[in-house]
Order: C-alpha cells, then structure tokens, then sequence
C-alpha cells in the first residue's frame, strides 16, 4: 500500500525550450491524491506543454518528475505512466477523426504491451458499451469520429482517460490510484456538462485519484478545484488553496494584473438605428429549420442554444461554409438565395466569418502567421496576379501590430503562435477586408482573459465602425458581455429572445434551462 | 522536411451521416470492386467458356501473380504507417540478384543463399527505416533514393549479367508444386495475406499502425512508440520485398539485375485500388489481394482473347480509373447534400 | 557457297504435310558447325590510326551484352593504340542526345551507336557530326536484310543520312534459323508460340521472316504471334505465354524472340506443367540462356551470336573510315551459330560469353588490319 | 477516398523560434543543396580540368536536361496543390507521338501537330482534373491509372514503331539555335522557371494554390474557387508535360513510344529534392532547378570520368538521399530540444 501521504506527482525545477524560446523554467508542481488541482494561465503560458511532458511527449531540458513518490526516467515512458495511471483528455483531444469511435477509444489500451497479442473484439465491445452507459454517450462504436459532434468528442476523450481509473487493481505494486489530467476539457461543453463533468472530477478524487485540470473559465476553477497553481510566461507564480482566492485574486495571478471588463456586467455596443443591414429571411439547412434574422449597422446578435439546436450552425448557413436548403439573406440592397450562398460570394458581398475550428478551416498552420493573414486582402489587389512578396510581409506586420498579436512576425509559423493570439490574428484577416457583416463562431474558445478582452474590444469596434456582427456561441458569459440581442435555439428554431438589460449571464442561464413550452417560432423571431 | 507525403491524412470533407446510412453505402463501396471483379469474370466466362473457364486458365491467372501480389502487401504496412516505401521493387531484385549469385556462382545451398538474400533485404529496410524515422525525413524521397542505390548495387555485384541456373529446388518449392493444379507461389501469397489481415485487424500492433498513419502525434500521445514500430513496419516492407524477390528466383530460375523495376507502380496501383474495398478508406490485405487479381482476371481474359498489349493497357489503366471512381461515387452519393464539396 | 537460311531451297523440292524442306535441315546442319571467318574485306593499315579516336554511344550500359561488345572494341582498340571511350547511359534517347553532343564536341573521329542505340532518334546530332567530318557507324541496328547506302539514295525505310557505315545484326537470320530449327526438331510438325515485341526496332521485320521462313521450311507447322511490349517483360511474358498455352494446348515450341525474356516463357511452362512437352528457342546466345539448355529440358536451343564479332565488326569499320577508306559492307559479318543440346558443351560448362564461334576470331582481324 | 495521398500536410511538428534565429538555420537549410551542387561541380572541375570545364560540356549540361527539367517543374504545379500526378511521362509520350504522326506520317506542318500534340496534353488534363476533382478520387491512382491509358493509346496510335524524321524547323527550334553555345531548350526550361517562380511566389493564384495543398477547408472559407485551381493546376501540369514531349521530339527529331515513361520517377526524386532548399520545405521551381543541375552535374562528371553505370546510380541515389537528410538535420539541429522525433 502507498503511504496515503506522498503525492501522485511531483515536479521538480522542470525547464523546457523549443529552439530558442523558454517555455517552463524552474516549475515545481505538486498534486496530491484526492485533490482537483487546477492549472492556469494565460495563452503561451506553458500548460499544456507541461502536460505533454507528463504525457512523454517532450522531454524536459531540466528538473525532475516522482509519481507516488518514486521518481521517474525522462521522457516519461509509456509503461511508467500505465504503471502510474496517468491518464489524459489532450487540449485538442489527441482523437484521431478517420477512425472509428470504438478504435479511439481503445487507443490507450493497444499503445503498449506486446504488439501481436490479439485482440477480442467482443470484450473490447463490451467494454465501450458499458464506458458509453456510464458517461451517456449515445454512440454507434463503428461511426468515425469525424462525423460525431464536437460534444460527442469530448466526451468520449473524457471517457477514454476516465475507464481504467476505476479498475480495482489499484495501489498494487507501488502504483497509486493514478492521476486524471484534463487540459481545457470544457472548451466544447455546454454548462450542463460541464456540470456533469465536474461531478465526475469530484467522483474521480474521492477515489483517490489525483485530477490536473486544466480552464479558462475561472468560474469552473473557483467551484470544482482544491488547490490551483498558476503560470505566467512559464514560470509558476504560485500554488494557493482555492479557498482563500477570490475571483480577483486569480485574475491578479494569471494576467499579472488586474483586468476590470471580467469584474462588471458588460454594457453592450448600443445598436443604431438605420435600416437592417443583414436581413435573413426563412433560412433553412442543417438542424435549422427556420431562421428569420435582422440585423442593424452597430448591433451584435448571440445565438445560442444547447448541443443539436443548430444554433452553431446559423453563421456556418450565413457564409455558405455549411449548403443552406432554402430562404435567403440581403446584405444592404444586395438579395441572395441562401441555397446559392458559397463563401466565395459570401466574401464578396462582404461577409467575414471566423469559424470556430481554427486549427483546420480557420487557418494553414503550416504556412506563416503573414500568409494567413494576408490570404484575403490580395483579393483586394485586383486580379489573380497582384505582386505579393516583400509587400506582403510589410502589409501583414502592420496588420499583427494593429491588433497586437503577439509577436508580430509575419515570417513565423501559424502554429507556433499561441491560441489566443491565433485568434487575434484571424480577427486581422478579416477585418482588414472591411466586411458589413461579421459572422463569429465561438470567438474566444480556449483563449485567456487577456486575450478575450482584445477580441472583444476588436468586435465592439468593428461594430461601432457598422458592422452588423451575429455571433454563434455557447459560451454565455461572452454574449453576455458582447451582445446587444441574443437568440435561444431550439431544435432548429428560435425559441427566445433576450434584449437590452436583461442579456446578462444570469438572464441567458435562465433562458437557456428555463423549461419553457416552446413558442411559435414565428412570433417569436425577430419581431 | 515539411514537403510532407504522409500518406495516412483525410483529403475529404466529412461525409456526415446518420449511422445507418453510412453502413448502407459503405457496404456498397466495398463491394464495387469484388463486383467488378464478378463481372468481367463472368464477361470473359460467357465470351470464352472453354479457355477462360479450364483449370489451366484459372490456375494461370492464381499462379502467375504471386510476385505482384507480394510486393503490393509489402506496401500495405509502410502505407498504414503513413511512409511510402519506393525501393521495394530494387530490394526484390537485390533479393533475386543475391540468391542467384550465391547459388549459382559460388555454389551456397540454395537455403544459404536464400537466407542471405532475405538477410541483404532486411538490411536494406533498416536503411530506409534509419534515415526515414531517425533522422527525419521524408519517406518518398529517401526510398526513391536508396531504390537507386541499391539497383547500382546490384548492377555492381552482377557485372550487369543475368545469372541463371538457380537450383531447381527453389523453382520447385515456388512453380513446381502445386495443389489443386495451382503453383505453390499462390498460396504463399495467400498465406501472406492472411497473416498481414490477422496483424492489421486483429492484433494490437496493427492499431497502432493505423493510428500512427492517421495521426503521428496523437500516437505518440497515445504512448505508442512512433518510431520503433514505423521502422518495424520499412524493415518488414523490405523483408517482405526480399520474399517477392525470392519467388521471382523461384519463378524464373534466374535473376537479372534491371527487370524487377517496372514492378513498382503496378504494386502501388493495386495497393491504393485495394484501399478501396474490404476496408474502405484503408489499406488493408484482402482489399490487395482483390485489386491484383480482378486485373490480373481481366488482362488474362483479353489476352485469351487474342486482344493486342495496348488494349489490355487500356483496360488495366481504364479499370483502376472506373473502379476507383465507383467506389467513390457510393461514398460522395449521400455526401453531397452536406455540400461539402473538396 | 555460304548458304543462308532464307535462300530458295537448293535441293528439297517440294515438302509435303509433315515433311521438312532439305535447305531447312542443310541450313540447321551448317549452323550447328562453328562458323567460318568471313573476311570484311581488304586489309586495312591500322597502325597508322594511333591517336586517333573512338566514342562508342551503347544502347545502355546497364546490361552483358553490351558490355561484352564494348569489351571486345575496347581490346582490339588498345591494340591498334586508338583513343577509346563508352559513353555511360540507361537507355534514354536523351542521354544519347548528350552522348553525342559530348563526342561531337570532343571532336573524335569515330562515333559507333553499338549494340541496339536507335539512330533515328539522333538524326540532328548524327547531322551536325557529318558536318564536322566525325564519321557515324551503326552496330547491330539495321538487320542483315536491310540494303545500306550511306547516302540514304533509293532506300525507302529507315534511312539516317549521315551515318557512314553499319554493321548488320543477324536478327532476321537468327529468326529464320529458329524456325529451321523447329522445323527439323518436330519433323515438320510444331506448333509455334511466337513471342513478338513490336516496339523493340527488329521486332516487325523477324515476325515477318519467321512466318515466310516457317512456310517454306515446314507448310504444315502452325505459328501463332503474341506481342508483349518491352516495358511489359517482366509482368506479362508469363502470363501472356500461359494465356497461349491454354488457348491453345498443342503448343509444342515458345520461341520469345530474344533472350530476355526466355525465362518468362520458362517460368510459364513450368507453372503450366508442361515440362518436356513446350520446348523454348530463342536467340542472343547469352551464356544464362545456354546454361539453361545445359541444365534443364524446357530452353532446347538458343541462336548465339559472336558479341565478339559484333564489336571487332564495327571496330572494323571504324578503322576504314578513319583511314579514309570505304566501308566494309558485308552483310552477315557477324557469326551466328545454333547451340541445341548437340553442341551446347563447345560454348563451355558453363557457358562463356564469345565461347564457341572459333577461336581464331581476333586472330583473323588483327591480321586483316596488319596487327598480326 | 480517405487513404489520401495529400502533399501539402506537415508531418512535423512546428519549430518556432524568435525569428532572427529561425531565418538563420533556414538560410543553412536552404543553402545545403546549392552547396553540394558547388562540391561536386568544384570536385570535377578539379579532377577534369580539360574536359569537365569545357563550354562544350556546360553546355551539354545544361542543353541535355530541358525535357527532365520542364517534367520536373510540370509537377511543381499539382504538388502545391497537392495532388499527385502520375501520368507526365505518359502524357509527353503522347505529345512527341501526335508531333510525330501527324507530322511525318499525315504531312500536317510542324506548327499544326505541335498544336495538336498540346491540345491530346491538355485534354488528358482534364480527364485527369475531371476524374480528381469532380468525382473527388484520390490523385495518384487516378493518374497512375490514366498514366497506363495513355501508354496503351501511345501504342496504339504509333503502332508500337519509332516515328522519325520530324521536321528540322522544330529539331532547330530547340536545339539547333544557341546562345552562348548553349542550345534554345535550356532558356526554355529557364523561362518556365521563371513563370512558375513568378506565378507561385509573386502571385495571389500561387498563394492560393499554396493555401489549397494546406489546408483545402480554410482555402474553402477563404472563398477561393479550389475545385477550378485545382483542375488548373492538373490541366497545366499536363499541358506543361505536353511541352516536354515537343521538346523531346525536337531533341531527338523523331517519337518513340515507350522511353518517356523512364522520366518519371527522376522528376518526382527531383521535385521533392528541390523542395529542401531555395524555400526549403515547400515545392518551388527554383529548387527543381537547382536539383535537376544539380543531379546532372554529378552524373555528367562521372560519365567524363569514364565511371560506369553503377557508380552512376549509386552517386544518383546516394545524393538524393544524404542531401535530404543534411537539408533536414539543418533544420533539426535546432528543433532537437523539441523532442519531436516523430
Ligand atoms: N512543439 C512546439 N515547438 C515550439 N514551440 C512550441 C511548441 N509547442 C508549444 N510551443 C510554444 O510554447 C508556448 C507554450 O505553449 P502551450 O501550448 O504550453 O501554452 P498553453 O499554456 O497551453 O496555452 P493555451 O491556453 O493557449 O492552451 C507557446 O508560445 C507555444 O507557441
Ligand atoms: N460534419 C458532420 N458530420 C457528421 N455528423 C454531423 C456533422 N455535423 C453535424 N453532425 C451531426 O448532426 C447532429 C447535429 O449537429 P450540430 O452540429 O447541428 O449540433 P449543435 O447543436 O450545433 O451542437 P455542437 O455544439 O456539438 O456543435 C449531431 O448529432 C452531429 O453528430
Ligand atoms: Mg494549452
Ligand atoms: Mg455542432
């Protein structure tokens, strides 16, 4: 038996660089049985790359890790942390979206061990059914991940790292009972899940098991975590009891000052009152079965709604990124057919959208930070052969700059930026285009509270600039704070309707659980 | 080196569907092409009931494939992995080409020479393999390199001469055997693609094969150990290259340095023609096995019927272009509504 | 004196079914017998040609029977003191192209296209080399049966103007000999596989002196024609030749026309289980080839051709060039002989390359160009 | 199909840095391949003062490599976009062959069969980019495939013989005229690699092609038309393959039907050659130009040397592979703290 005091982990004066840049330097980092740890920190801050080193995927330049107090070989190997039981929900989820559910799920389970050793489909089977009733995911195991919903995804990566926690051979040979990492695993959920999620934490440490849990959302830290320890620009600035921060204090830690827009209810872009200038009439495509929609110069439509609602499919309809079935959308004087609607003559028209995958339709992580960003406003250089080059570079710098991403180097690798700052710099792509209307889909998913505050300062001002902006999003808080009318979906219609005082996070909260009959969804539209 | 030729990656929009449905048509895609394979089986029966039907035919168009038929599968377990191995036609000749020289002009029993052939492709794999996932680079190139190297190797060791002669055990054990009239070299390949079903589909190292062509990093954070078993899997490709070589020794009794080349596409064509049957969407052994015999039906059923060379090209070319694009249009036929166009 | 297969049948009159022709069996008797030197003509003072300078371009370097040609031109080169050198290729006609630009800019007195290089497709080059006084000579291209004139006058096929001299390759000959042969062995009743290759240059021109030959050495064998493309040997001479054998179970002869691909059609007899029934002739005479007529009893006979010959034969005609003298314009200048299991130990156990044609073959040259 | 055979996708992981020490390994990185090109080109000059330095053989250098160079760069265009294709040998095969027929057998004038050779490339273009794009099948068996169709219409059309005696005006045309007693079909060469250099580094069209072989989605969203790129790029690979083939019947003024296809492979090993350096990690034409020369340097050296064939195939093989793998260590060197050894 493990002496119930020694932690399930302990790092010590880890240090880590990619190339030139420091990442983690002198990180000590303890977690204890029983206790949800949480990990914060803003964009680039270095969690993650943390966590992939738990994971031995990085090797550590420096410093030392002990699982159950035993200290361990770097990289960690993968029968250490089988022997250990660390287990993980990866940022972007590490599924891989060709392969079935079933296979993703047994990922873990083939990854060590002798390799010709057969498999017995039956019992492995058996063995996702019953993972499937536990965590009430309703999934055929032979679909591809692909065509499961980003709700279903994370649950099943929750699941894949929760189903051997419980096994009953714990404490065995000096193993503890493990610990559960999860980094920004409620970026795809919906607050009920979240709920739910955070219940299975609590379950989880209540065993025993340690949990490393990784947020952006300090509302969820401040409920689920014992303790927390907080990066900034990968040093740890601190571990303190959860219990004797308070919501500013964090802020405080993790942004290394204070930030006043999170403190207050926001006080929304005021809508002008001219003629609309998105008018979408009897939209329909996907989960949505009808949309009537208005939108003025200066104002900002949130629609929301839970998993399935096709609330999240409005913006992605709107830009002919997802083939709308029928209705139609004027911008200004301009009518279209939405079945007609590609984004080639959506871009025209002057629509922009940010979609919520910045990692595959948002962006060419290869490429550099320049050429993304400059990708559209060649356009504007007249024909298919505008010089591009030097120019571009100088065009695109001034473009990072103006939006401060950070750093502003054209010549950089998208994918090296930090989240946060990816999205910046999508924000730069678009906006430089000058669109009337600016569709977003979940804009600040998985970034800081610094970074959030620029990416709302940046719609308030294009807004203000006459933008008609609709923003796609589950994330309460942030329509909150942003929006100056919000939508509840449901089951492909629009159910309610929140304006002026009352689109605050209590308000929506409110709407969005209220067992309400659903309404007309004529009379219930943009009236 | 970011040119990037990763095999295992998704080109296609999602195809979304309810689970139903995605049965529905994924069966009827991987029956497009055992259907093609029925239908010009049964073209050619009704066209020539006596020839095409007689057990010599049959037992020709089993027999004669068993070289293509082994350096595609040796193709199917780089390619799951995600790396492409261009060398393994050279690696067949050097095979043949070191069997034949042991054998013949240093007189080595042919099970010497044979183990040294097999012994020389191994190494060969642990070439690619080092270069490939030690230091880094890109599979396509280094493999269409080394391919050279080792055809000047075996120009080298030859002195450009064919060596025949090789000990007629060995063209027994491969043509001469047979059961029920078909040469033994049928049911090596055939034992073949058993055991690399059995490995891919049901065992654990052939998941994590799939999962590190599909997805190198998310492997890696799966625990796997990336490149151990994607050195295994160039190592074993060459190996099973050094078989292909050793049949086509068995086959001809001779080995000449520079014939085994134009083996080379033929195999990746019916590796990628397979990927579209049994298994859709992966490379997989039976999906091999099919793709080489329905071309192999086809080009013996013309060549019964008399057709000239350029027609049974037209109908090798025309068949993997019809039969691929089939196979396709069963999965676009429901995709399309999702507009989700390239 | 020197009969050749092809010439109307001196003595056999006519041959009834089942019968062989007496020019047939005379024809297959005399090749059997190691072949006479020809002479190519008057003698030719060769050491007067030292320092000067020869650029053979092969059809490739990558394969014996090239390199044993240009090793036999090599040593007769060395002894005549003449500046030697093989442009290195894999076949390409574009690197040809460059082979030819390289000579040419060298300014060597000599280019031989040797062993099979197509002067068709270097007609600029070969052009532009006339124009530069460097004399072209043709090895192993054009067969016996072509008429040559170097200035193209009254030829209706395949002429290159500028090229100065060729030495004939003996493809039709060995063709016909072939089907003698058969003729002979099956006491005029075979029935022929021919394995043709259409785009191998000799490849029509044999097909086409197979079957007159066949018809007048034996009326009553029948021959069927198959043409496997060159790039398709490897994947499809077997499946082709047992494709045959089933479409038609009496095929008692395969003849591939050359060498390589002989043992494709092996390998589709003995998968056909039709050993001791399918005989395989063939021609090139290359010491693999014969070792399998040693060794097994599928390959029963194999037309050899002295590489040897091929190579002293263009050498030969090099040095008349050079020494401003005509051509040699013998046509069957280079020593074909019929190696079957009678005779096959002469080309030695195992069989050697240039073994078995006489062995006073470099002798004889040298002699004519006063090396001797 | 999923088996996918994109070009574009990294399988690295990212190494970012601050940007001074990025640009400088990449300049390393960028530089290796030249360099080695400088070696070797230093190595003969030294040992062949007379023959290797001569303006004859520069110039048969750079003369001799205009078909493989054209070919090499004829893939740069799909590759961006990633897709493979298969059939450029094929295609230029076919192109020489049309010239070919239609000038010496049918007596049409030079200036018309070219055109009409160009007009069977273009159109075997969009067959390909039709079959890819529309029907959305995977590039390299679509064009392995119609690569083969190609072949056997080639032999069909030319009856399987050698058609020689094309016109002087075009054998002048490419090789005949000179500058700087190099012949017209290297400016040739050049001036196409210009063109695409323009096109795909000073261009929004080359951009987007880039974005397309990326990430096809995001160059979706961004409203480029990337089933019409990507068809463009198909058809002008093909038509561009159609201008090897006329040059390759100027160079040897006369067409036959199977020795193109011998082309293939060494552009493909050159294209991914060039991808290391100039802008290493992406397909550029200034790379396949450097590669090509490069690679004919070494071997034309050799040739002077009198080496034989197989030292050759082993300079060829042996390049290819340790200057990808320098290329690549330049670019790890730094990238080592990662960890990423994938
Ligand atoms: N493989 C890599 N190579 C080079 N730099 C990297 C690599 N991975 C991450 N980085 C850099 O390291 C820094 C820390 O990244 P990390 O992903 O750990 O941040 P994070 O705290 O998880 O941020 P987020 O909240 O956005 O997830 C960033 O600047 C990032 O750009
Ligand atoms: N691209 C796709 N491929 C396969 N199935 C899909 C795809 N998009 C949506 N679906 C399916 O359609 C259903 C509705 O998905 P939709 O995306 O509309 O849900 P949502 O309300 O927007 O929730 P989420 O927050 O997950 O996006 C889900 O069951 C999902 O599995
Ligand atoms: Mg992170
Ligand atoms: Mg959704």
């Amino acid at each position: 038996m493990t002496d119930p005091a020694r932690p399930v982990l302990r790092m010590r004066g880890v240090a880590k660089t990619f190339g030139l840049t420091r990442v983690l330097q002198d990180v000590d980092l303890t977690v204890r049985r029983g206790e949800v740890h949480g990990l914060l920190g803003q964009n680039g801050s270095g969690k993650s790359t943390l966590i992939k080193i738990l994971a031995g995927f990085h090797t550590p330049d420096e410093g030392s890790i002990e699982l159950d107090g035993a200290s361990v070989d770097l990289p960690l190997s993968a029968v250490d942390r089988r022997k250990h039981r660390l287990r993980f929900v990866h940022q972007d989820l590490a599924l891989l979206p060709s392969l079935t559910v079933l296979e993703n799920l047994l990922a873990d389970d083939v990854a060590t061990g002798p390799g010709i050793r057969p498999r017995r489909r039956r019992a492995e089977l058996a063995r996702a059914t019953a993972q499937f009733d536990r965590f009430g995911i309703s999934l055929r195991p032979d679909t591809l991940v692909r065509d499961i919903s980003r709700l279903d995804r994370a649950k099943l990566a929750i699941a894949r790292a929760v189903s051997h926690l419980g096994d009953d051979d714990g404490d065995a040979d000096g193993a503890g009972r493990g610990l559960l990492v999860l980094d920004e695993p409620t970026a795809f959920l919906p607050h009920s899940e979240v709920a739910e999620l955070i219940a299975l934490m609590r379950a989880v440490a209540a065993q025993g098991t340690g949990v490393l849990f990784v947020s952006h959302d300090l509302d969820e830290v401040l409920t689920v975590t014992d303790r927390v320890s907080v990066l900034r620009d990968g040093q740890l600035v601190g571990s303190e009891d959860t219990a004797s921060l308070a919501r500013e204090d964090l802020v405080r830690l993790i942004v290394g000052r204070p930030v006043s827009v999170l403190s207050a209810g926001s006080a929304p872009v005021s809508a002008s009152q001219e003629r609309p200038r998105l008018q979408v009439s009897a939209l329909r495509g996907g989960a949505v079965q009808h949309l009537d929609l208005s939108v003025h110069p200066g104002e900002v439509v949130g629609v929301t709604g839970v998993i399935g609602s096709g609330f999240d499919e409005v913006t992605q309809l709107l830009f002919g990124a997802l083939r709308a079935s029928g209705g139609s959308v004027a911008i200004d004087d301009l009518e279209l057919e939405a079945r007609r609607l590609s984004p080639a003559t959506a871009i025209k028209a002057g629509v922009a959208y940010l979609p919520s995958d910045r990692a595959v339709q948002g962006s060419a992580p290869s490429l550099t930070v320049g050429e993304n960003v400059a990708l559209l406003s060649l356009r504007k250089g007249g024909g298919p052969f505008a010089l591009t080059g030097r120019r571009l570079e100088r065009h695109a710098g001034k473009l990072l700059r103006d939006l401060d991403v950070r750093p502003p180097e054209p010549a950089l690798a998208y994918a090296s930026l930090s989240g946060g700052n990816q999205q910046k710099a999508m924000m730069a792509k678009w906006l430089v285009t000058g669109p009337k209307v600016l569709l977003l889909s979940e804009p600040t998913q998985g970034v800081d509270v610094g970074a959030r505050e620029q990416i709302f300062t940046l719609i308030a001002e294009a807004a203000r600039q006459g933008c008609a902006v609709v923003c796609s999003s589950s994330d309460l808080d942030q329509l909150a704070q942003i929006c100056n009318r919000v939508l509840l979906m449901r089951r492909g219609v629009v159910s309610d309707e929140v304006h002026g005082e009352a689109v605050t996070k209590a308000g929506l909260t409110e709407m969005l659980f209220a067992d309400a009959v659903v309404r007309s969804p004529r009379a219930t539209s943009d009236a | 080196m970011s040119v990037g030729t990763t095999t295992g990656h998704d080109t296609d929009a999602v195809a979304p569907t309810r689970p139903g449905a995605r049965r529905w048509t994924s069966r009827i895609e991987a029956g497009a092409l055992p259907a093609a394979w029925l239908v010009v089986f049964v073209v050619f029966a009704v066209l020539l009931p006596d020839t095409f039907l007689s057990t010599a035919s049959v037992s020709n168009i089993l027999g004669s494939q068993a070289v293509p038929l082994v350096l595609t599968l040796c193709l199917v377990l780089p390619l799951v992995c995600g790396d492409y191995d261009m060398s393994v036609a050279s690696v067949a000749t050097l095979t043949a080409m070191v069997i034949g020289i042991l054998n013949v002009n240093h007189g080595w029993s042919i099970g010497a020479a044979i183990v040294a052939g097999l012994l020389a492709a191994l190494l060969a794999g642990l070439v690619n393999g080092a270069v490939i996932v030690i230091f880094g680079v890109d599979s396509l190139i280094v493999t269409l390199g080394t391919g050279t190297v080792i055809q000047g190797l075996v120009l080298w060791i030859s002195d450009s001469t064919t060596v025949s002669g090789i000990s007629t055990s060995l063209v027994d054990l491969v043509i001469g055997y047979k059961l029920f009239s078909v040469p033994a070299a049928f049911y090596y390949g055939l034992a073949l693609c058993v055991v690399l079903w059995y490995l891919l589909q049901h065992t654990a190292l052939g998941m994590r094969m799939l999962f590190i062509g599909r997805g190198r990093d998310v492997a890696r954070l799966s625990g796997i150990a990336v490149p151990r078993v994607r050195m295994g899997a160039l190592v074993a490709s060459a190996g099973l290259a050094g078989v292909a070589g050793t049949l086509y020794a068995g086959t001809t009794g001779s080995a000449d340095p520079s014939s085994g080349t134009s083996f080379l596409l033929p195999a990746f064509a019916a590796v990628f023609l397979g990927a579209t049957t049994v298994i859709p969407g992966r490379f997989n052994a039976w999906g091999a096995f099919i793709a080489v015999y329905f071309l192999a039906t086809g080009i013996t059923g013309l060549q019964l019927l008399g057709a000239e060379s350029f027609v049974q090209q037209l109908f090798y070319g025309g068949a993997l272009v019809i039969a691929v694009s089939l196979a396709q249009l069963a999965r676009r036929r429901e995709a399309t509504s999702a507009g989700t166009t390239s | 004196a020197c009969s050749k297969p092809g010439d109307p049948a001196s003595g056999g009159g006519e041959s009834a079914t089942g019968e062989v022709s007496q020019a047939a069996s005379d024809t297959v008797e005399k090749f059997k017998a190691v072949p006479e030197f020809v002479s190519p003509g008057p003698a030719v003072d060769v050491a007067s040609l030292a320092g000067k300078s020869v650029f053979v371009i092969p059809l490739l370097t990558t394969n014996d029977y090239n390199i044993q040609i240009n090793a036999a031109m090599e040593r007769v080169a060395k002894a005549a003191d003449v500046d030697f050198e093989v442009y290195t290729n894999e076949g390409q006609p574009n690197q040809w192209v460059a082979g030819m630009n390289q000579a040419i800019a060298k300014g060597v007195d000599v280019i031989i296209l040797s062993g099979g290089t197509d002067p068709r497709a270097l007609e600029p080059q070969i052009k532009e080399a006339r124009d530069r006084g460097i004399k072209v000579v043709v090895s192993m291209f054009w067969d016996t049966s072509a008429q040559f004139a170097p200035d193209c006058s009254g030829l209706s096929v395949d002429c290159v103007d500028g090229v100065d001299a060729i030495v004939a390759a003996p493809y039709q000959t060995a063709t016909r000999l072939d089907a003698d042969w058969i003729a002979v062995d099956s006491e005029g009743a075979a029935k022929i596989l021919v394995v043709t290759s259409n785009d191998a240059g000799p490849s029509p021109g044999q097909e086409a002196a197979f079957k007159d030959e066949i018809a007048t050495a034996c009326p009553s064998c029948e021959a069927t024609f198959a043409n496997v493309p060159i790039s398709k040997w490897t994947t499809s001479v077997q499946s082709t030749v047992q494709s045959e054998l089933v479409r038609n179970p009496d095929i008692d002869y395969v003849v591939p026309l050359y060498d390589n691909m002989a043992s494709y059609a092996v390998a589709a007899i003995t998968a056909a289980g039709k050993q001791g029934q399918v005989k395989v002739v063939t021609f090139n005479g290359t010491p693999a080839v014969l070792k399998m007529i040693q060794d097994g009893d599928i390959v029963t006979m194999d037309v050899g051709e002295s590489l040897e010959g091929a190579g002293f034969a263009a050498m030969d005609n090099a040095f008349r060039l050079m020494a401003g003298m005509e051509p040699s314009q013998v046509a069957d200048i280079v020593p074909v002989r019929i190696f079957d299991t009678t005779n096959i130990d002469e080309a030695g156990t195992p069989p050697e390359v240039n073994k078995g044609y006489g062995d006073d073959l470099e002798a004889q040259y040298l002699e004519v160009w006063g090396l001797g």
